[in-house]
């Protein structure tokens, strides 16, 4: 709780900033681990969704739309308006077409 | 590289053991020798008894500094076993060691045993009461103490003999070997002590008793040491690689040069030089002093270096065809 | 410095003797002595993860009186094969090495001097912090640099350098596998695992499995071999065990295994041996692959590889008529030639063409096990580029990882901007990076350093501070799943207490993070992070069970083809193998695997080739007393023909040079190793004189191989330096 | 109760064997071995010239032979033989003469100088007794060795010698070495 607080906090002062540029990865992958994986996991409420899912073209378009379930509400009503930036790159950076080439461990 | 187990310490013990049995037996021997019921050489057995029983001392002293744990040597005497030939050689030599010492004991004068009493204690009177005169026992003595002494001369070549892990040991030839070497050195041991002994000159027919018995005794050596050659030649293969050691391996030089030639052969040769012209000509036995010094101290060259070229080529020595690469 | 020798053996019989006379005492000593040998009373067992290798294999420490006595495989992970190798066996050691770090120190003298002062874990902290603070305010948080080597607690080290605004990680797999892993990933879009258990016909090149490392591969492959039920064609200029145990041994000439692979994709394509449905379903540039091979015909090959056309022939027929049971190994630490990531790519594509892909015996894609995530407070990305030019220079590379050599060079000339600041956590450049000389200089020109390790490695030796990790057996680390055939979930727990003044990385990165105003970001404990992981694991009781068991290993058959469905989409762009790479194409590379053949070296120098020897592989191990027993110096490897040329003895001192730098070491004359090439081992020839017994002793390479790299992946080659070769 | 006999001895698949020394170091920590002692080895053999030329390794320890010399030769009866043929040395009783060195056909023995004994492999008998297999035997990442009783006819040793060509090293010293390297 403590942890949650304190991070709330230090995301309202950056995070401002940050959707005006290129978003960021480390933050999305928190976002949509902490937000979107709430739902969309396996034995959870909605369809099970990773980064490979779709293609980086296909999660351009995606939040290109900003619609969620389906059409039927907007993406930033579920995530903060200002985290969708974030988790858009986390997305497309590990589409299922995306130039990750694996490493070793880490 | 192999590791040795056994060392130089070991050698010299083996060497030691086998000196003093030699000793003995020269001595008894001499003591026998007799020339119209007189003791003709009651002057080398007495020499003889004198010298023999140190070096089975001290050698023995050796060998337990030489054991990991070396107050633990008593637990030899606590165990019997029979198919040890360290067990069984370690009574061996204890008993022979007692002999060899009431030996010399006997061959005490009463002056010389009045001095060592005085330097014991008035008051430790058990101890005095052992200061009796023994000289007549002394054939009984040494009647007793020969086979012992033989035994301790055939036991430290059983000790190797007796491994059939090392090729270069086992066969039975190695204990014959190893006696006929110890009898020699104790005679040529004996020959070095009367010869130089300065008080009391030795005299000829002295030298030539002793000559005569070494003569003998390396001849007999070098006619186990020949078949022990064709032998291994004609042996198993594990055999024939470990007498490549001596025949085209580490210890080829040591064994052909210091050892067969300078302590077998040229002592042999100087021995023959100067009996041959007494034994079949009739001439005067020579009795050079320094070409009885010169044989005698080459002989016991020789008796060392055998036990040395044993112990270490034997431990080189094995059935294994590879590496021994950890 | 007055340090404590706490040898395993010296404590128990210290332990174990009284005062007393002199029989009294050895006494005593033999009764423990004894006593050693059987089990008492208190031991425990206590299940763990080896690290001294990336394989992390399942122990079980059997802990007596507080000590680890011996460390057991642990059957219950099918990936370690029921098995710990030498190094395994030998971790005790690492714990109760004499030469350990056993406080934090401060360098006094001059860097490489050997003088410190130990100081507490309070002062080495502020000490970095100060200075890692003077460098941000100077020169801004890019100028720091942060390598490491992966490890369990790896993640928190390169947290802290990301936190604290750097974008500079460098981490080891440019030293290591990156050209193997971006030739598979750009043709597959992943790293396979190879099912040598079941596989029918392996060939092998630029690996030594039987010989440097022993992990399941080795294993698996030992037994086919030798139970006749696989067969090995292995290729490698030196004769060595896995020479020795294949069927077929070919010492072929130096860098030219492209050419050989090449060939026989020919052969196999000329001949019509490929496999036509799974080409035609599931890959993408056949067609251009066929053209493009036309020119490499098997007597091309044979002038290059002096490997026989006939037997390149007869490989390519067997190869191809074992098909989806036929593998062209990967390789483990392979990366030799600067041409290493199109040689890979060609054998990626060679197993694609026979239809291994996701077969029994073949190639299979690494099943994943779901594993829960701690969610730690994330920070602003770091804003500078990389110092290396990574996005520029290598735009396929995996970014993350960067490229070491690269950025030595960069930081060497201090372009694009200057790094001030290292900070270096379980690795050690000074032996694993080549050209020893540029790293010192390297090392010179840093305002600070920092070196994180369980033992004084070279790298730490040249410090400004080193702070002590716990060893292994010391810690408790995060949770890691093992993807492969056969996954499983290993857990590594404390098995003694940490016996110095020691600390796990979290800790240390902790302190460091709590001075640079980072603490928030690190903000939790091993055991709030592991019990994090273990809530998305699949195991019923996960924290009990991995507590109690070490590891949990999926059970079953693997199930073979889960990608082998039509619509099944690869990560590569087409979504399709990729034997033809648009990718590669636009980004100015060879979209098809392309031969240049090797420089040869001029007359009188001979190409240096490397290799490990499975007890110690990795340069930080050849300190471990159990292990130095086996091999106590390296030597160079020289045939005799160019020995007897050179008037080279064996076991004399031989120096060997290169442009830029020299050694001595001890010559080896051996019919084992191709007349053209020198060979030497790694780890050895160590700068730190806490490394005692291999300090100063045989030669490191790194001091003579010269520094190159492949052009795609930008992974070190290490097999491109000639050197001369004389008498010392 | 009456125990059923028991005979233990090795199996060994050498060519599976890659010389990876992982029951060396094993052996090490389980049994303390000092530094310089060995309680087993892999003995090597190189062969030919290049680039004809082979490479045979052959681990090796203790046969734990029928007859052992290394028995028949200790003066104290320090190095003794259990009935399930395990052969060890009673340290109480060994004065470190050594003749059991020299007395092994296999050099299996060593001298531990800090104790003053001689030491040997005991085929980890404290594990066997509990059930367990002999350490170098469990870790081998090929599993070069097979370790079981003779006498149980069930066992993997038994089956093995029973279908497998095998031999033992150095019969010719009347020892009845325990070790049996398979063909």
């Amino acid at each position: 709780m403590r942890n949650t607080l304190k991070l709330l906090a230090v995301i309202a002062t950056l995070s401002a900033s940050l959707a005006a540029q290129g978003g960021s990865d480390t933050k999305g992958k928190f976002f949509f681990k902490k937000t979107c994986k709430s739902c969309h996991s396996a034995g959870g409420n909605a369809k099970e969704i990773t980064p490979l899912s779709k293609t980086q073209a296909q999660w351009k378009a995606y939040f290109a739309a900003g619609k969620h379930k389906k059409g039927t509400e907007k993406i930033d009503s579920v995530i903060k308006p200002e985290q969708v930036k974030d988790v858009q790159t986390f997305l497309v950076n590990h589409a299922s077409d995306s130039p990750q080439p694996e490493t070793c461990g880490g | 590289m192999h590791e040795f187990n056994w060392g130089l310490l070991i050698v010299v013990y083996l060497f030691l053991g086998g000196l003093s049995a030699g000793l003995f037996f020269a001595a008894g021997l001499a003591d026998y020798m007799t020339v119209d019921d007189k003791p003709v050489y009651a002057r080398v057995a007495r020499m003889g008894a004198f010298l023999a029983p140190w070096p089975v001392a001290i050698g023995s002293g050796l060998l337990i500094l030489d054991l990991g744990n070396w107050y633990r040597f008593y637990k030899l005497f606590i165990h019997f076993r029979w198919e040890s030939p360290m067990s069984i050689g370690s009574y061996l030599l204890t008993i022979f060691t007692v002999i060899a010492f009431l030996y010399l004991f006997a061959w005490l004068t009463a002056d010389e045993r009045q001095w060592l009493f005085s330097k014991v204690p008035a008051t430790w009177k058990q101890v005095h009461r052992l200061n009796v005169d023994l000289s007549s026992w002394r054939g009984k003595i040494a009647m007793v103490g020969f086979p012992f002494s033989i035994g301790v001369g055939i036991y430290t070549g059983v000790l190797l003999g007796a491994v059939s892990a090392r090729p270069f040991w086992n066969t039975n030839l190695v204990a014959q070997m190893f006696l006929f070497s110890a009898l020699s050195s104790g005679a040529a041991a004996l020959m070095l002590a009367m010869v130089l002994n300065k008080k009391s000159p030795a005299e000829k027919h002295e030298i030539k008793f002793l000559v005569t018995l070494d003569v003998v005794f390396i001849s007999l050596e070098l006619f186990i040491i020949l078949p022990y050659l064709i032998h291994g030649q004609l042996s198993s293969l594990a055999v024939k690689q470990a007498l490549g050691l001596i025949l085209g391996g580490p210890y080829t030089f040591v064994f052909w040069g210091p050892f067969l030639v300078m302590g077998l052969l040229v002592p042999l040769a100087i021995e023959v030089y100067e009996l041959a012209p007494n034994i079949f000509k009739g001439h005067e036995f020579h009795g050079s002093r320094n070409l009885a010094l010169t044989a005698a101290g080459l002989v016991l060259i020789g008796g060392f270096l055998l036990r040395y070229i044993f112990v270490y080529a034997g431990q080189v020595s094995s059935f294994h065809q590879m590496g021994m690469l950890h | 410095m007055g340090t404590i020798r706490m040898d395993r053996r010296l404590f128990l019989k210290s332990a174990g003797a009284t005062a007393g006379a002199v029989a009294a005492l050895q006494v005593g000593c033999l009764k423990y002595f004894k006593k050693g040998r059987s089990s008492a009373g208190d031991t425990k067992e206590i299940p763990t993860t080896c690290e001294l290798c990336p394989n992390k294999c399942s122990a079980i420490a059997v802990v007596e009186g507080g000590f680890v006595k011996k460390l057991n495989p642990n059957p219950e992970n099918p990936k370690s094969r029921d098995m710990l190798c030498a190094r395994g066996n030998a971790a005790i050691k690492q714990v109760y090495d004499p030469d350990r770090l056993k406080q934090p120190m401060i360098r006094v003298g001059a860097r490489g001097e050997g003088k410190w002062k130990p100081v507490s874990w309070d002062e080495a902290f502020d000490f970095a912090a100060k200075k890692l603070s003077e460098v941000k305010d100077k020169y801004g948080p890019q100028a720091s640099l942060w390598s490491s080597t992966e490890g369990f607690q790896e993640v928190f080290f390169k947290n802290l350098g990301l936190s604290f605004g750097s974008p500079n990680l460098v981490r080891h797999p440019t030293l290591c596998l990156a050209s193997v892993n971006l030739a598979y990933s750009a043709t597959f879009g992943t790293v396979p695992s190879f099912d040598l258990l079941n596989s029918k016909f392996v060939i092998m090149s630029g690996a030594n499995r039987f010989e440097s490392i022993i992990t399941p591969d080795t294993m698996d492959l030992i037994g086919g071999v030798m139970e006749r039920k696989a067969k090995l064609v292995y290729l490698d200029p030196r004769f060595t065990v896995t020479a020795a145990k294949a069927d077929e041994w070919y010492p072929i000439k130096p860098g030219t295994d492209l050419a050989f692979i090449l060939a026989m994709i020919h052969v196999i394509i000329a001949e019509g041996r490929h496999s036509k449905d799974f080409v035609a379903t599931y890959t993408t540039g056949f067609e251009q692959l066929a053209e493009h091979v036309k020119q490499y015909t098997p007597e091309w090959a044979e002038k290059e590889t002096e490997i026989p056309a006939k037997d390149i022939v007869r490989i390519a027929r067997e190869f191809a008529d074992a098909g989806a049971r036929a593998l062209y190994y990967a390789g483990r630490r392979s990366s030799w030639y600067q041409n290493d990531f199109q040689m890979r790519r060609a054998q990626a594509i060679l197993n694609a063409i026979v239809g291994n892909w996701d077969q029994m015996g073949g190639m299979v894609p690494n099943a994943k096990l779901p594993k829960g995530e701690f969610l730690f407070m994330p920070w602003d990305e770091p804003k500078a580029p990389r110092v290396d030019e990574v996005q520029k220079e290598f735009p396929l590379a995996a970014a993350g990882d960067g490229v070491y050599l690269k950025l030595r060079e960069n930081v060497l000339s201090g372009k694009p901007y200057p790094i001030k600041a290292w900070m270096v956590y379980k690795q050690d450049p000074m032996n694993s990076l080549p050209d020893q000389a540029k790293t010192l200089k390297m090392i010179e020109q840093m305002d600070f350093i920092g070196v994180i390790d369980v033992q004084m490695s070279d790298m730490a030796w040249y410090a400004d501070v080193v702070f002590p990790e716990s060893a292994y057996l010391e810690r408790t680390d995060p949770v890691e799943v093992m993807p492969g055939i056969w996954p499983a979930v290993v857990f590594r727990q404390q098995v003694v207490k940490p016996i110095h003044d020691t600390k796990p990385n979290l800790e240390i990165v902790q302190g460091l993070a709590k001075r640079l105003g980072l603490g928030d970001y690190f903000d939790y404990t091993i055991e709030q992070w592991v019990e994090a992981e273990f809530k998305d694991l699949p195991i019923p009781m996960a924290s009990e069970h991995m507590k109690k068991h070490g590891v949990w290993a999926a059970s079953g058959q693997p199930s073979y083809g889960k990608t082998l469905t039509p619509d099944h989409r690869f990560v590569t762009k087409t979504g399709k193998i990729e034997i033809f790479s648009e990718r590669l194409q636009e980004a100015g590379y060879d979209p098809l695997p392309v031969y240049a053949a090797p420089v040869q070296p001029p007359g009188d120098r001979f190409r240096l080739i490397l290799g490990r020897v499975g007890y110690f592989t990795h340069a930080n191990q050849s300190n471990n007393v159990w292990l130095h027993e086996f091999m106590k110096e390296n030597d160079l490897w020289i045939n005799p023909k160019p020995a007897e040329r050179l008037g080279i003895r064996d076991g004399a001192y031989v120096s060997v040079s290169s442009s830029v730098g020299s050694v001595k070491l001890k010559a080896r004359v051996t019919g084992e190793i191709r007349p053209d090439c020198v060979f030497m081992l790694h780890g050895f020839g160590k700068k730190s004189k806490m490394q005692s017994l291999v300090y100063n002793v045989g030669a490191s390479d790194a001091v003579i191989l010269e520094t190159a790299w492949d052009k795609v992946s930008g992974n070190a080659a290490f097999h491109e330096t000639f050197v001369k070769v004389a008498n010392a | 109760m009456a125990m059923k006999k028991k005979r233990y001895a090795l199996v060994i698949d050498s060519r599976k064997c890659i010389n990876c020394k992982a029951c060396v170091v094993a052996c090490k920590a389980e049994n303390n071995v000092p530094i310089g002692n060995f309680r087993n080895r892999i003995n090597e053999e190189r062969k030919g010239e290049y680039p004809k030329l082979s490479i045979n390794f052959e681990p090796e320890q203790c046969h734990h032979c029928a007859d052992p010399s290394c028995v028949r030769v200790c003066p104290t009866g320090a190095s003794w033989q259990r009935k399930d043929g395990i052969v060890l040395v009673n340290y109480d009783e060994c004065i470190g003469c050594r003749y059991c060195m020299v007395a092994c056909p296999y050099d299996a023995r060593y001298f531990n100088e800090a104790e003053g004994v001689v030491d040997k492999c005991t085929l980890c008998r404290h594990r066997v007794d509990k059930g367990d297999i002999p350490a170098c035997v469990e870790t081998c990442p090929s599993k070069v060795r097979v370790f079981g009783d003779l006498e149980d006819t069930t066992s993997r040793v038994h089956e093995l010698l029973s279908t497998r060509r095998y031999r033992v090293k150095e019969p010719q010293t009347g020892n009845g070495p325990q070790l049996y390297y398979l063909l």
